[in-house]
């Protein structure tokens, strides 16, 4: 697919079917006022449960997924600057075929001092898997199955998180 | 009046479709939706139920019966797996 | 100064003259088992408590300074190992000079789950101002002053987390 | 018989030298070095007692008093500041 992204002035969200490009996003959040800056990759490993893992294969609700990724960085970027803790955030998900080794998801985060840029990407790649539109499918030797995130609670009783 | 439905995953592989378009009167809910899918997509069964509405790009809680109108974009969510 | 360094199979560890460069940190800690990677950076910033910061000096006690680092690789690694989480660890500091915006500090880890990875970066950057024998002055435009973190303990009843 | 004792950060700044060696006898400890620096280098009073002692890469507690052999290497730690 066609990148797709929707920015403000102190995150970005892009979802892309190309590979995905640590120092873009290092380079969105930069910054003078800076102190810190936290990256989470997230990669396609090579098994699971002791099963070989070929590649994975993402597909997106892109307008509903940017929607939530801005949302999701809008709650990380308000509830911090009433800090003046978080400066900029980045996320990209990768969509279509992922291979070993290669990653499906990037965040970014800077902040004045250590705390926030690590918990900012802790906290939104929590949230991207709890709340994002999007889905892989896991390809083995022999076979190939749609995973569920443990985060996902849209089957549950509670709505909580789904925001 | 037609809303426009999206399949992902596993629902669209069970629907084999990506997208459709339903036409709905102005008593149709998320519910008499429902009924009308599985009609025309025998398959979603499958799902056994383990997937959300979302309307115009917000979830609805499961189950929940919402009223549609024109130009509504319904999709099926299956659990989801991002990250 | 000539860059200094010293590795196992899982970890390195580096002191360097020369920009550091988190793509490389990064390329250390790849592995196909790696499910997460993520990366702490450490960056001048342009202000201390409002005050306008020209640059830092670092300044290093390279052999006890890379002792201290391997140990606590080590310590990441052997901990996260027996829940065969952490896969590898990288962590650079650099020395001289280093200009708002540059990086003095660089941490890399890769896991196959994400938790481990971005906890790592957190404990080894929490470790090393703590017990990685490593100074900085502040310069500002009128003058300079030798920073002291509040993580260092060298000076307490304590010598806790001095090991 | 002599020990090696290198200065770093303002310990550094304060003894005007990075580096210096001292003589030991069979009987010196890192609290008779302490005295024999702060006579040669008395600006390194300044520090006021913040620093520590590290004896071949190790912390000493402070204010500890431990047995110093030729061939040591000593080091003035003042409060560190890395990352």
């Amino acid at each position: 697919m066609e990148p797709a992204s929707i920015s403000g002035e102190q995150w970005a969200a892009r979802v892309s079917g190309e590979a995905l490009d640590l120092a873009q996003c290092m380079q969105f959040v930069e910054d003078p006022g800076a102190g810190a800056i936290s990256t989470f990759s997230g990669v396609t490993r090579n098994s699971f449960k002791g099963k070989a893992v070929v590649k994975l294969e993402y597909e997106c609700y892109t307008d509903m997924a940017l929607k939530k990724l801005k949302a999701r960085a809008q709650d990380v970027c308000e509830e911090c600057c009433q800090k003046h803790a978080i400066i900029r955030l980045a996320v990209a998900h990768r969509v279509g075929e992922v291979w070993v080794g290669q990653p499906s998801v990037l965040i970014a985060a800077s902040s004045a001092h250590r705390l926030e840029a690590i918990q900012a990407c802790h906290w939104v790649i929590d949230a991207l898997k709890a709340t994002v539109p999007i889905w892989k499918k896991e390809f083995f030797e022999d076979g190939s199955i749609w995973k569920e995130n443990a985060e996902c609670q849209l089957l549950g009783n509670s709505s909580e998180g789904l925001a | 009046m037609a809303v426009k439905i999206l399949f992902f995953a596993r629902s669209r592989e069970l629907a084999g479709v990506s997208e459709t378009s339903v036409a709905v009167q102005a008593a149709d809910t998320t519910e008499s939706l429902l009924s009308h899918l599985l009609e025309q997509f025998p398959a979603l069964k499958e799902l056994d139920g383990r997937f959300v509405f979302s309307l115009n790009h917000e979830y609805l809680e499961r189950g929940s019966v919402v009223p549609l109108k024109a130009g509504d974009e319904v999709a099926i969510i299956p659990p989801i797996s991002g990250g």
